[in-house]
């Protein structure tokens, strides 16, 4: 019988389980590539790690709670099912989860940390043992859990590419469109994040983000197309498909919002925002002192080349538009999800 | 299964009868956990009831519950079979619109407010009513109306021991027309070897979709297996249709114009059996004469199909002799000259000789069944309500003309009748114009009702007798005539779940209180003993409880009729294709077409049809049955339904002379232009039948019309208007 | 056809005053029954059945009888003349002139020639 | 019998179903699924124009593949293939993720909202294990459905398939359908 089984949690689950992704590949990449003093990159990093383990675990309740029998939860963990991807997904996800509390934990500022141990209750003085001081072991956290939130970000689309018989799916470019999709997502949040908080900012902050960001939407932007182009030559069961994207209940979900707005758009502003960061030899200097900027939440620079004569070129810089640009590449994000779970469901082999 | 599943079944039925057991026997509910301790699992063969094909079935049953009924395949006419209904018999055993207890009228008729009684009450309150009316009006003055069922002689007996000439039964508005065609032409009615057929015209009987039975099952085997040929002519493109050779949307009402043209090609090539007419047949000459007008161009212009394939047809029908039939199969009456039809029918499978021969017709064997032997009753000493004698002297006497017997009753002649007692049948809903019902029912003094759930005439009724579902009975043993007959036994599987008795114990009760128990002092088990003494075994009784049918090897028989000397059960002792009797009783002698009445002008002929989901408007209400379709709606072909703006689905109303309902569009090109088609058996007054409330009654459409000679309901006689609303 | 004048002739005498029957040809088969014969066909059928059918069964000394076994006119002929085992003994050794008529209607009704051969309904 | 492993399967004689429904009430009673689900059905579909109309019949139900894609996908092992090739799902271990229907490319699974549980056609295991026959298959009027051991060459089926060309549904979902629609 056919039904549209997988619904809003699932969808969320996905997302979700992606950000989490994101937000600790963007954190561990960081963290592990910066050079010391690197005050800009460490709080990405520092950020990031606290932020990754919240959305996942959400997600994996939902997920839970999706389950006819909640409570049965534990028995995906009484086995393991190489051939059953969310076998291997759970898994996944457990460890994953652990890491990155543990990661989270070793950035938790030591003050902070006896702070909170002090306040513990009489019967929970047991719980002091936990009082250790691991932010030694961020880098080596981090180095085993890039791979795993790699992993993560690859498993929420494999899940549903592994599926044979919907031909909306089964392409392994999903796969690769969920990772990058979940890893832009990811420096977003860090974007919004830092842009939103961030009372005085530095321009340094963003620049790595920006970085990323524009690379994950090119590289998700390059595996839409083929996507679409490759299925348009594939077999007449995934043209079939095709046809809720292209003419049919999706398409101007998929178009418009998605590829449009949660795609190129913020493409396109992270790009203008960026780029004469992007220019080689560039070098900033504050005409004014940050502080003003704080107020007027926008920062003129000038841009010296590196013959180092008169003023070349301004530089504007947008904390709004930062905001516009993150929050449109998340709502990418889960409609993006949201499209492919629902049309995947709808779409079958006639 | 865990418990939660468990308790979920109840919509299966399954455990709703744990529950419902528990209740019944007083047991609190709490402890109906108990019912988890795995019992025996037994396996009872007994005898379906949920229409009238007595189908063979093995009840498995658990802990008292039926869980389900599987097909008994020792039955050589059911064979493995079971249909959606067979299968549901459960929901009938565990339905929850069952009459649960006795029960009498409190409000006014059809206003639903009822009192459980004893059965003593309730039995007491009936004879004393009948008393009253015979006091009144005679013996004469009661109605004993009945449909088929193993027990239905008992209620018979009932009425005529207590003097009432007046039994009517179902075959009226069913299959009065062919019974009466084929015993005048042939004395006995046949049935038809479609098992070894190689080319069968089927006309109005639609028996692949409105009927599940043996002749099913051989049909589709036929068709399939062995290549035969099916020719089926239906204005409606049915299931059968589908799976036919040939279809033609023939124009309604014409059938006989095709088989007259038939006749005139068989005849006037020579075809027919020759030695066989000359040895079996009488009135072959008269006959000759008499097609000679009914050429197939002349067919051509009234059926709508092109003289080329009526030719075609008669030709590869009488080639495929002995070996072809024109189908009879089980139907009403559709026309007012509807016998005509079947005695058409009836001439040509008699002239191209497929009497008694494979493939062909073959008269019933029977086994032969004791009898108990009880006291006999003076006959009733008045004439019958509907006055047969001079309306319809040919019909069958123990049946009576429903319509006829409605109007007169209505009209209060040849003399009033008050009193009303209906057995395992739904007037209100099961017959045409509805109104007409109520008004003869508000008219009588008296109605009384023997059913297992809140029919629209229980609902009207004054007082209710709850009868045992047949999974919850041991009733009489049953003889099945046929080419393969069989003796079919039918005991209980479980102890009845609530306050019902069986027909004969509620017979024995209201007989007993109108001192008539002399002509009732036996036991079923009396009864059963009796009957199964003439079977070929020792201990019969026992072998009916392990096996739960009978038949014996030596059949099939063919060519049994076929001597010289033989004598057919006809006024002359040969197949008559002139009938004598019809010729004495005034009526044509041979089949004379009568054009059916024109369409007027914006109205369309309202055709019916049966779905074997439902038996006529009995098992609507039982949700594995109903949920194949859950309210009627009116079949509308495209063109009509553009013109008309009416989209699928959309709700309209249909009006005929005597009533109009709303009802929703189901607009399908598989229905002609000018006809609409809808189902039997919803739009009930009875709220106690949730699910089959939805939609209307066509017996609220259904104007009245009847066959001129046998009496049948003619159904397909009604014309309706169809408008948005 | 002349069996049939006959039969006329008989019924006509069985019935005289009888309402229904209005000497009509067509009308006579029609009228057999109840007017035919003014016995108790159900009483009939009890006698029939309870004496006669002990040894006109399949297979037994009598040899099997029914209604079908003769048309209404032999019916009659044979009851009137009475004779039982090939004119050995009278019919009346068996029943009482009250119930030879009630059998002779239920026979008669359901002759092979009978307007309701077939017993009804079933 | 031989000792070969069964191979359970079903051969379906569409032009033989008439579309009575007694399989699937058969199916309701047997297995006490619910209204509303159901674990065989039978598709319909209606060609042509009036009056030159033509209607088939095809029933269907789980496919018992011989590569199950429910079965793979499982998390937990819940949906499992029985040595005679029968899929079945073992009700205590399912958690209800429903990723199984979705993986099933005959859409052949449904979720008991009321059990929180997959169900699905198992060939009536039950009864197969006492021997009898599924009660789709036993029940049906017009005998469209041909159940038996695939490696049995006695087996009916085994002979009709050699005698009878026939078809699959969705062969290139790659999963080994295991009913055979007869041509």
């Amino acid at each position: 019988m056919k039904t549209i089984e997988w619904q809003y949690l699932i969808v969320s689950y996905l997302f979700l389980g992606g950000l989490s992704a994101g937000l600790f590949f963007v954190s561990a990449l960081t963290e592990l590539f910066r050079n010391d003093g690197d005050a800009p990159k460490v709080k990405i990093a520092h950020i990031g790690a606290l932020l990754a383990p919240w959305p996942v675990m959400i997600g994996c309740a939902l997920l839970v709670f999706d389950l006819g029998h909640w409570y049965r939860f534990y028995k995906l963990f009484l086995h393991f099912r190489w051939e059953s991807p969310m076998s291997i997904g759970s898994w996944l996800l457990m460890f994953f989860i652990g890491v990155s509390i543990l990661y989270a934990y070793g950035w938790i500022p030591g003050s902070m940390r006896e702070a909170a141990f002090e306040r513990l209750p009489g019967h929970l003085q047991f719980l002091r043992i936990l009082n250790r001081d691991v932010s030694g072991w961020r880098r080596p956290l981090a180095i085993v859990g890039l791979p795993m939130s790699v992993g993560v970000a690859i498993y929420t689309g494999v899940l549903l590419g592994a599926v044979q018989s919907r031909p909306f799916w089964n392409t392994n470019l999903v796969a690769q469109l969920f990772l990058f999709s979940a890893l832009s997502s990811g420096c977003a949040l860090l974007i919004l994040v830092l842009a939103a908080s961030a009372r005085k900012f530095e321009i340094h902050e963003f620049q790595s983000l920006y970085l990323l960001d524009i690379s994950f939407l090119t590289l998700e932007f390059f595996i839409v197309v083929p996507y679409v182009i490759h299925g348009e030559l594939s077999a007449e069961a995934v043209r079939e498909s095709l046809n809720l994207v292209l003419g049919g209940p999706f398409t101007i979900l998929f178009w418009a919002f998605f590829l449009g707005l949660g795609l190129l758009l913020p493409w396109a502003i992270e790009v203008l925002e960026a780029l004469p960061l992007l220019l080689r030899h560039a070098q900033l200097v504050p005409r004014v002192d940050t502080a003003t900027v704080a107020e007027a939440g926008t920062a003129v620079f000038i841009l010296r080349d590196p013959g180092g004569q008169a003023p070349s070129r301004k530089l504007h810089f947008s904390r709004s538009w930062a905001v516009a640009a993150a929050v449109l590449v998340l709502m990418g994000g889960v409609l993006v999800r949201y499209i492919f779970v629902f049309a995947g469901q709808m779409s079958a082999i006639h | 299964m865990n418990r939660r599943g468990f308790l979920k079944l109840a919509t299966g039925g399954a455990v709703g009868a744990t529950l419902l057991q528990a209740e019944a026997c007083g047991m609190p509910l709490r402890q109906q956990k108990v019912a988890k301790v795995p019992a025996p699992r037994l396996e009872i063969p007994t005898t379906c009831d949920m229409c009238v094909n007595k189908c063979s079935l093995i009840a498995i049953v658990q802990g008292g519950v039926v869980k389900k009924l599987n097909p008994n395949p020792e039955n050589p006419k059911s064979r493995g079979m079971l249909c959606a209904r067979g299968n549901a018999g459960i929901q009938q055993l565990y339905d929850p619109a069952r009459i649960k207890h006795p029960m009498m009228r409190t409000g006014e008729r059809g206003e639903g407010k009822w009192k459980v009684v004893s059965w003593d009450e309730a039995l007491d309150f009936t004879a004393q009513k009948l008393s009253a009316v015979k006091e009144k009006y005679g013996p004469q003055g009661t109605l004993w109306s009945s449909s088929e069922s193993f027990q239905e002689q008992f209620f018979r007996n009932l009425g005529q021991a207590f003097g009432s000439p007046n039994s009517v039964r179902h075959p009226t508005l069913c299959l009065a027309s062919v019974n009466l065609a084929y015993s005048l032409t042939f004395g006995t009615v046949p049935s038809f070897d479609v098992q070894n057929a190689r080319y069968i015209i089927m006309s109005g009987a639609n028996r692949l979709e409105s009927f599940i039975t043996p002749d099913t099952m051989d049909l589709v085997a036929s068709t399939t297996d062995r290549k035969a040929r099916l020719v089926y002519l239906d204005p409606r493109f049915t299931k059968t249709a589908a799976k036919a050779d040939e279809w033609y949307p023939i124009r309604p009402g014409t059938d006989l114009a095709f088989i007259l043209a038939m006749l005139n090609v068989i005849i006037g090539e020579n075809r027919y059996d020759k030695e066989f007419v000359s040895t079996y047949c009488s009135g072959f000459e008269q006959l000759a004469e008499h097609v000679k007008q009914y050429s197939p161009d002349w067919a051509a212009e009234e059926t709508q199909i092109s003289s080329k394939h009526i030719l075609r047809v008669a030709r590869e029908f009488s080639d495929a002799a002995p070996r072809a039939m024109y189908y009879a199969g089980r139907r009403s009456s559709w026309y007012r000259d509807d016998f005509s039809m079947r005695r058409g029918q009836a001439i040509l499978n008699a002239i191209i000789g497929n009497w008694d021969r494979q493939g062909g017709m073959v008269p019933n064997a029977k086994v032969e069944l004791g009898e108990l032997m009880f006291l006999p009753w003076d006959d009733p000493t008045a004439p019958r309500v509907d006055e047969l004698d001079r309306n319809f002297p040919l019909a069958a006497k123990g049946d009576g003309v429903y319509l006829r017997l409605r109007e007169n009753v209505i009209a209060g002649q040849p003399y009033p009748v008050k009193g009303w007692m209906v057995y395992k049948q739904d007037p209100v809903s099961g017959i045409p114009d509805q109104d007409k019902t109520l008004q003869m029912l508000r008219q009588m003094d008296f109605v009384g009702v023997i059913d297992i759930q809140m029919s629209d005439t229980a609902w009207f009724a004054d007082v209710i007798l709850p009868e045992s579902t047949y999974l919850e009975r041991l009733d009489p043993v049953e003889m099945l005539a046929g080419i393969r007959p069989v003796v079919v036994y039918r005991q209980p599987v479980v102890k009845p779940l609530y306050d019902t008795k069986p027909l004969l114990e509620i017979v024995q009760g209201v007989a007993k209180r109108l001192n008539l128990s002399q002509y009732f002092d036996y036991t079923m088990e009396q009864w059963i003993a009796e009957q199964v003494k003439a079977l070929p075994m020792d201990l019969p009784l026992e072998y009916l409880k392990k096996h739960g049918v009978y038949s014996s090897a030596q059949f099939p028989k063919y060519g049994t009729t076929l001597t010289p000397d033989h004598r057919f059960v006809t006024k002359s002792g040969k197949i008559e294709l002139l009938s004598r009797r019809l010729q004495e009783a005034g009526y044509d002698p041979l089949p004379i077409y009568h054009p059916p009445t024109q369409v007027p002008e914006g109205q369309f002929r309202l055709v019916l049809g049966r779905h074997a989901f439902f038996t006529h408007a009995s098992t609507t209400n039982y949700p594995w049955l109903n949920s194949f379709s859950t309210e009627n709606t009116l079949w509308i072909h495209p063109k009509p339904a553009d013109s008309l703006g009416i989209k699928d689905s959309e709700r309209i109303e249909v009006a005929s002379g005597s009533g109009s309902i709303r009802i929703k569009a189901r607009v399908t090109p598989k229905i002609r232009p000018d006809c609409v088609f809808m189902q039997h058996g919803f739009g009930k007054h009875s709220p106690w039948l949730r699910l089959a409330n939805s939609g209307g009654s066509d017996a609220q459409l259904l104007e009245t019309a009847w066959d001129k000679v046998s009496g049948g309901a003619a159904m397909h006689e009604t014309f309706v208007k169809v408008r948005k609303v | 056809m002349k069996g049939f004048s006959r039969m006329r002739k008989d019924i006509g005498v069985l019935t005289v005053g009888s309402l229904v029957l209005v000497g009509l040809l067509a009308l006579v088969p029609l009228t057999a029954s109840p007017a035919g014969q003014k016995g108790n066909e159900t009483k009939g059928k009890f006698y029939f059945k309870q004496n006669c059918k002990s040894c006109h069964v399949k297979d037994a000394q009598g040899g099997e009888i029914t209604p079908l076994s003769k048309t209404q006119a032999q019916w009659q002929a044979y009851f009137a003349k009475g004779k039982h085992m090939k004119g050995t003994e009278t019919l009346t050794k068996y029943l009482t002139p009250e119930q030879l008529n009630d059998a002779l209607t239920f026979l008669y009704n359901h002759a092979v020639d009978s307007p309701q051969p077939e017993t009804c309904g079933k | 019998m031989t000792n070969r492993p069964k191979r359970y399967a079903l051969a379906i004689d569409a032009k033989k179903c008439i579309d009575c429904k007694a399989c699937v009430v058969a199916c309701r009673a047997e297995n006490g699924v619910p209204l509303g689900k159901s674990r065989n059905w039978i598709n319909e579909e209606l060609r042509g124009d009036w009056p030159k109309l033509m209607e088939v019949f095809e029933p269907e139900q789980c496919h018992h593949c011989e590569e199950p894609a429910c079965v793979r996908v499982c998390p937990t092992g819940a949906s499992y293939q029985r040595p005679d090739g029968v899929v079945a799902i073992n009700r205590s271990e399912c958690v209800g993720c429903r990723y199984c229907m979705i993986a099933c490319p005959y859409d052949a699974r449904f979720f008991r909202d009321d059990l929180g549980v997959v169900e699905k056609c198992d060939l009536c295991a039950r009864r197969l294990d006492r021997g009898e026959l599924p009660a789709c298959v036993e029940t049906c009027p017009s005998k469209v459905r041909i159940f038996g051991d695939l490696n049995d060459p006695t087996s009916e089926i085994h002979q009709i398939l050699e005698k009878r060309q026939y078809r699959v549904k969705k062969r290139e979902a790659g999963t080994g359908p295991q009913i055979y629609y007869l041509l």
